[in-house]
């Protein structure tokens, strides 16, 4: 592989990882826009979006395909379910545990949030218990699951080619992208969307505008979470291997995205996604793959010192 | 008058620690944990009862190996008919594993050595499954001269001085006696033994990666010092984070370096899975090869068999259950009959180790644990699985052989026999 | 030179600009007020002055001083001296284990005596035959990295509140802002804080402590004595009405011995003989040799007690006076009632 | 009213209560059958309950989110593993090297927090996330130095006035461990009744109100993180000699943290008896209870490791979680009453108690 050809392929990667990151960043910049919560339950909401889908695989013998074609028809019923199941998901957990403490103590909420994502994390636990053949029996519960191809691995640049690029790669952007324009348009231009900024902007001022405040939180869960169910689909055809204690790393880099780009701003939590992915595939070519989690960590910090609110954040100015 | 209490106070507690301790003799300084002369073992207990106790990591996804390793232990105490001489022998599986580790934890596994120490009735110590495990129990134990035997334990500095770091293994060995054997070979071997087989299968370009763990970390440098002797080329040697998504961008960099074989230090713990589908869909069809760690079926699960199909290796410290001659097919047919299902890689060794114990204490012929670890070290051409097996002077077995595995239609298949 | 200059200051919030070229200058000992309807600025020109806000432009001056760090030859050889650890820092980090392993690893022999010096030496000499690469560059990356970043931090907390409190300005706040988890007595200490000398090992060991500790409690009670809150010393501030709580941010505003002191609607919510208690207690403050500048609704303790008045509207000051020429300025009364009377 | 006095006592008292059950707790272990006993399993309480003290000075006290103070215990236990272990040339004794290493954490505390302090509290929770996860990295990184994921062993144990600790026989230990905690408990006390406690308050209650005070926010943030990263620290250092080894990197993760958290969360946070109550339920329940109960119902053989839902230890999670979020949602101030609510109790405020004697000298 000549040079350029090994940066193009690390650039396809990065990307295609960063997208990933996006799609769940943007489930915590929304929140947190919202209701100023860093929703540390989102990362494991996420997971059991994946052990949603790989149910759903196994359910409907979408594993027993040897060669699966381009596009499976098997996407689409994943990409109802999941996303639906996510969305109610975070919609209950936000009704139960974060509505009642809207107006306690920042840290409240914070802390609640924890909690909840232990709960999935058990709840994550108990499902790869499952006595179905996509996991193993349930014997091992806590062993890494094997998420079958659903997409075609062949190359699109043909066989020969050094660089690949799958339908694998082309899908998380189909995916991803559409959905991120879907979610912009539905911010800036629909009636829910200037509802949603007028409560981030001001709760008290929103309800007394006639504003039903805490419907326009549970549709920013019900959006937050359908947002986790997707990336969780693409995440598990992209990696192919899910475990329930994937959350947290994969919510600590979608978290670190959305801060990178500035929390609270949708197109920052898309940068800031797009700039991890490419960062760590840059710094495991190019430095060394063990110390990537301390570069990415590196750069976030000197962002922060010179921008504190992130690349795309703006400065906040406390009301006095 | 609250700093004339506290000092009160700890006064108190430096009175009642001299008052319920042996005060240490004067000597050198240097030394860190200073024996005792006589280990005070705990008194009272039954004196014709003897307990096993073996600490091993069942939750987690070990559970599976684990399970197998205790049906091994059991299955060699019931053979002898839960009796050695006039002893009843009782077994208790102890857990050295918390949830939230998914492993072995450390504060479980001292607590656990404590534990045993402070029975009166345990006389031997079966464990650990993790040689990182092995460190925190291996000193304590020591110290009460309680028999240890590992059924798995395959780092070489806790038995091998020399090889590890400068303290090791007399570090282990505070009261300056052998108390701990293990019945399976140590990674040296096995490190060198990978090597000797992939130089053998024509490869003459090896990439070697590691999870940065003490055990897969350990073979990887093991593997790597053995390449150079033969001739194999190293291209890199690189640490990757067990907990990453996915491993394309490493991948790719591998592949810029085109390597005949990707030798993987690491187990299905640490993400051998998503490595092996990561080589794969980035189109490094090369060879590939992992330890013993990964020599469960948990790893072509998570692997996805179509991932490892014809061209992954592994090398295991012995040979697969059904490959056993002599008392091994015994072992294996008994096993079988009685549990009504395959024994994994490691439950041999279980049954193996339960066994050593078990003529230790005979040897022994009294409840008295000096003895029985003393006595340990006097088994001398046992009739062993594999063949017949003595402990050498550092408690390590004399058995070297290891087998090659693949996987063939997602099982794994017995390719040779290694290092002989 | 009078104590506080407020000069063509200007609020702007994105495009809304709230203040509007304000000046106004008050004296040692007066009491001013800063009167006009809501939304006329008031409580912005309070946050521009405190430091909480920066003033868009403008200067405001406190005793000849403007509210912030200055620039002194500490800040720049702090800021160098971040650089240099930065260089120094990021250069080692580098190099680390290289370093490491030239001098201890190479030197220390298992239970043998080991040669500091010698070790030293190595480390030293390897770090000079490594490659410029991964010392020179690394060291000049840090510098840059460390100056900028120390100056970019430093510039953005140089206009701080606390700054300016530390130059004599108190204030309180249009809703009360005591710290409700605290007793009322330790809200009070909290106010003092900028005059206690007690160390932090001091504190927590205990050591030449009591004495100042019980001065400071005695000072605070008088404090509380003088706004008339000593029976609640013990309580909770959270438990106090909402009247007893301006009280007792005026009493923490106080603590901290202020030349300068503003209250932002200290009245609100009073009942009319509680105002008049507000004015004899402004007055009093005043006696003590300490100028307030006061924003107020109740006309009547405005022109009561006031010795200039200012009047904003729309963010812009149409009239300054006496209270009785405010009282005449047909603008002023416009700009209350809409509509010119006569 | 009988009930509110027995209120008061607990409210007021409850550190001595706590004292004095501890130091009596060896004696009345000796009583129990042995497979009951768990007095020597207290021992980790005593050392995460410094962990907890260090967060609560943060947390509790300034508010800052610390959600990487792992990262602070590692930084301790590496640093007391590298001075005292015989592998480097330092070798120092445990009353040496514990000293140095509350130093070395205090100084990480201040250079990690340099940079980040003044972000705001959701950014600082995500650094400190971060440099929790990339603390392991590192120490796993820099095998040269730490030894990789071997870990530094073997630790000495300490030595007083010619009695040599050991593993095996834990009550010196216990005491000497209780005795540590005894000292922090009185620093953190000390701590909180004065200036530099009042003004972390301060500054948790209301930033700008105390800024207004004159209060410098960035250093009195920067004082209260390297607090915490030191008494971290120590505690990383009491447990790499309580084991004799640093373990390793791998162990000072995410959970470690998250125990802290919930110790200061769910024993009341800003209230030191509050999170030592809160380490004796969390560690009391994760290392003791928890494997208590699955020992013995292993030997009952109720327990099928093939099915994940039959092992006590793995509904854990659950537990914690719930008990996070019924904390919050039902007692959002902890086991035991935050500060506002003890002064309402308090009808002789410490501080009136000077004064008075003060008057009364006069």
């Amino acid at each position: 592989m000549s040079n350029t050809e090994v940066l193009l392929q690390q650039l396809i990667i990065g990307l295609s990882n960063g997208m990933i990151i996006a799609l769940i960043a943007l489930g915590y910049t929304m929140v947190y826009g919202i209701v100023e919560l860093i929703n540390f339950a989102h990362g494991d909401l996420f997971m059991l979006g994946a052990f949603l889908a790989l149910t759903v695989v196994g359910a409907l013998g979408l594993d027993a395909i040897p060669e699966p074609a381009l596009l499976s028809w098997g996407f689409i019923p994943l990409l109802i379910i999941v996303p639906l199941f996510c969305a109610t998901l975070n919609w209950s957990i936000d009704r139960l545990a974060y509505r009642p403490l809207r107006d306690a103590p920042r840290l409240a909420p914070l802390v609640s949030a924890i909690g909840v994502s232990f709960v999935l994390i058990n709840i994550g636990l108990f499902w790869g218990g499952l006595r179905m053949d996509v996991f193993n029996g349930g014997v091992a519960a806590a062993s890494p699951k094997d998420f079958p191809w659903i997409v075609s691995s062949a190359n699109l640049l043909g066989p020969d080619s050094n660089i690949i690029l799958t339908w694998n790669e082309l899908l998380v952007f189909a995916i991803t992208v559409p959905l991120m324009i879907g979610l912009s348009v539905l911010v800036k231009f629909t009636r829910l969307g200037k509802a949603m900024r007028a409560v981030a902007q001001n709760p008290t001022a929103a309800r007394l505008m006639g504003i039903d405040v805490d419907r326009v939180i549970g549709a920013t869960f019900l959006i937050g979470g359908a947002l986790a169910g997707a990336a969780a689909v693409v995440y598990s055809s992209y990696n192919h291997t899910i475990y329930f204690q994937m959350g947290f790393r994969v919510g600590m880099d979608a978290f670190t995205a959305a801060v990178l780009g500035g929390i609270g701003n949708l197109p920052g939590a898309l940068v800031g996604g797009l700039v991890i992915g490419v960062i760590r595939a840059m710094s495991d070519q190019y430095i060394a793959t063990e110390w990537t989690n301390v570069v990415v960590f590196a750069i976030l910090i000197v962002v922060l010192t010179f921008r504190p609110s992130g690349i795309l954040g703006a400065t906040v100015r406390e009301k006095v | 008058m609250r700093i004339p209490f506290i000092v009160g106070l700890v006064g108190l507690a430096v009175l009642s620690g001299c008052g319920s301790g042996t005060p240490a003799p004067s000597g050198d300084s240097n030394t860190t944990t200073t024996p005792s002369a006589t280990p005070a073992a705990p008194s009272g207990g039954n004196p014709s009862v003897i307990k096993i106790v073996s600490s091993l990591p069942h939750t987690g996804s070990a559970n599976a190996q684990i399970m197998t390793i205790v049906n091994g232990i059991k299955l060699a105490i019931d053979e002898v008919g839960g009796k050695v001489g006039d002893f009843t022998i009782v077994y208790e599986a102890w857990d050295d594993a918390s949830p939230e580790r998914g492993q072995w934890d450390p504060a479980i596994e001292s607590a656990n050595a404590q534990k045993a120490v402070a029975d009166p009735d345990v006389m031997a110590y079966i464990g650990t499954y993790n040689s990182g495990a092995a460190k925190y129990s291996m000193p304590i134990l020591n110290n009460a001269l309680l028999l240890m035997v590992s059924p798995a334990n395959t780092w070489p500095g806790l038995t091998k001085p020399g090889v590890g770091e400068a303290n090791e293994p007399m570090t282990y060995r505070p009261s300056g006696k052998i108390t701990y054997y293990r019945v399976v070979p140590a990674d040296d071997i096995q490190g060198l033994v990978a090597a000797q087989w992939a130089s053998e299968m024509g490869c003459k370009k090896v990439y070697v990666l590691h999870d940065r763990e003490l055990y897969g970390q350990g073979i990887a440098k093991m593997f790597q010092q053995a390449s150079g002797p033969l001739g194999l080329e190293i291209l890199g040697f690189e640490g990757i984070d067990p907990k990453a998504s996915n491993y394309r961008s490493l991948v790719t960099k591998i592949k810029q370096s085109a390597p005949d074989l990707v030798y993987f230090g690491g187990t299905t713990q640490t993400n051998a899975g998503q490595l092996a589908k990561d080589l794969r869909a980035g189109g490094l069809a090369v060879k590939f090869m992992v330890p013993d760690g990964c020599f469960e079926d948990a790893f072509i699960e998570s692997a996805g068999a179509a991932n490892l199909e014809g061209n992954t290796f592994i090398t295991f410290g012995g040979l697969p259950a059904d490959k056993l001659t002599g008392k091994g097919a015994e072992y294996y047919a008994n096993y079988k009959a009685k549990y009504n299902s395959e024994p994994q890689a490691y439950s041999a060794y279980g049954y193996e180790s339960a066994r050593a114990v078990l003529e230790a204490i005979r040897i022994a012929g009294k409840k008295d644990r000096a003895a029985i670890a003393a006595a340990c070290g006097q088994i001398k051409d046992f009739d062993g699985l594999l063949a017949k097996w003595s402990f050498d002077e550092n408690g390590d077995i004399t058995t070297k052989t290891l087998s090659g595995n693949t996987v063939k239609n997602g099982k794994f298949e017995f390719v040779k026999i290694l290092g002989q | 030179m009078s104590l506080l200059h407020v000069d063509d200051v200007t609020m702007q919030f994105g495009g809304l600009t709230a203040v509007n070229k304000v000046d106004f200058r008050v004296e040692r000992g007066q009491i001013f007020s800063v009167i006009g309807p809501n939304g006329a600025g008031k409580t912005t020109v309070f946050n521009a002055i405190t430091g909480v806000y920066e003033p868009t432009e403008g200067i405001i001056l406190i005793d000849g001083r403007p509210g912030m760090r200055p620039v002194t030859p500490r800040t720049i050889l702090g800021i160098a001296l971040v650089g240099v650890l930065t260089a120094a820092g990021f250069t080692i980090a580098l190099n680390l284990e290289s370093m490491w392993n030239a001098a201890i690893s190479a030197n220390y022999i298992y239970k043998q005596p080991f040669a500091w010096g010698k070790a030293i030496g190595d480390a030293l000499g390897h770090l000079r035959s490594a490659p410029a690469t991964l010392t020179l560059l690394p060291a000049i990356a840090g510098l840059l990295i460390g100056v900028a970043g120390a100056t970019s931090v430093w510039r953005r907390s140089r206009r701080s509140p606390d700054v300016v409190a530390r130059q004599g300005v108190a204030r309180t706040f249009q809703n009360p802002r005591v710290f409700h988890q605290m007793t009322v007595l330790e809200n009070v200490l909290v106010g003092m804080d900028t005059k206690l000398r007690t160390r932090f090992w001091h504190a927590a060991c205990r050591l030449g402590f009591k004495h100042e500790h019980c001065s400071s409690v005695e000072k605070a009670m008088a404090m509380l004595r003088f706004v008339e809150l000593e029976d609640e010393a013990g309580a909770a501030a959270s438990c106090l009405s909402y009247g007893h709580q301006r009280r007792l941010e005026i009493a923490r505003a106080l603590a901290s011995e202020p030349k300068l002191l503003l209250l932002d609607e200290p009245a609100a919510g009073m009942n009319p003989s509680e105002s008049v208690d507000l004015m004899e207690l402004i007055r009093k403050i005043r006696d003590r040799g300490i100028a307030v500048v006061l924003i107020e609704h109740h006309m009547n303790l405005v022109m009561g007690v006031s010795d200039r008045i200012a009047v904003l509207d729309y963010g812009n000051k149409i009239a300054e006076g006496t209270p009785d020429e405010i009282q005449a300025c047909p603008k002023v009364r416009k700009a209350y009632l809409g509509t010119d009377l006569d | 009213m009988p009930a509110g006095g027995i209120r008061r006592i607990l409210v007021l008292r409850a550190g001595w209560i706590l004292l004095a059950i501890a130091l009596v707790l060896p004696v009345f272990d000796s009583f129990l059958p042995r497979e009951f006993q768990f007095a020597g399993l207290m021992r980790p309480i005593f050392i995460l309950a410094i962990l907890g003290l260090g967060l609560n000075v943060v947390t509790g006290y300034t508010g800052l989110l610390n959600l990487g103070l792992a990262a602070f215990m590692a930084i301790g236990a590496y640093s007391y593993g590298i001075l005292t272990c015989d592998i480097y040339p330092y070798q120092l004794s445990f009353w040496t090297a514990l000293p140095l290493t509350i130093c070395i954490g205090a100084t990480a505390g201040i250079v990690l927090g340099l940079p980040t302090i003044r972000l705001r509290g959701d950014y600082l929770a995500i650094v400190t996330l971060g440099l929790g996860e990339i603390m392991q990295d590192t120490l796993k990184n820099l095998d040269g130095i730490t030894q990789g994921t071997q870990g530094i062993n073997p630790l000495p144990a300490p030595r007083l006035f010619n009695y040599q600790f050991s593993p095996e026989n834990w009550i010196p230990w216990y005491y000497l461990l209780l005795a540590i905690l005894a000292v922090v408990v009185l620093f953190c006390r000390n701590l909180e009744h004065s200036r530099v406690g009042r003004s972390w308050i301060a500054i948790r209650e209301d930033e700008i109100a105390a800024t207004c005070m004159g209060i410098n926010p960035v250093k009195v943030k920067l004082l209260a993180f390297s607090v915490g990263a030191e008494l971290a620290a120590m505690s990383g250092g009491l447990w790499a000699a309580y084991l004799g080894s640093t373990g390793e990197p791998g162990n000072y993760d995410f959970q470690i943290s998250i125990i802290a958290l919930c110790m200061v969360i769910i024993g009341g946070m800003g209230n030191i008896s509050g999170v030592l109550l809160g380490a004796v339920v969390m560690i009391g329940f994760n290392s003791i209870l928890l494997v208590k109960v699955t020992t013995i119902l292993a030997q009952k053989g109720l327990i099928d490791t093939q099915n994940v839902i039959t092992v006590p230890s793995n509904w854990k999670y659950m537990v914690f979680g719930f008990a996070l979020i019924l904390t919050m949602r039902f007692k959002p101030e902890g086991l035991l009453p935050s500060r506002q609510i003890k002064a309402e109790l308090h009808e002789m405020d410490e501080d009136r108690r000077a004064l008075k004697k003060k008057a009364g000298t006069k």
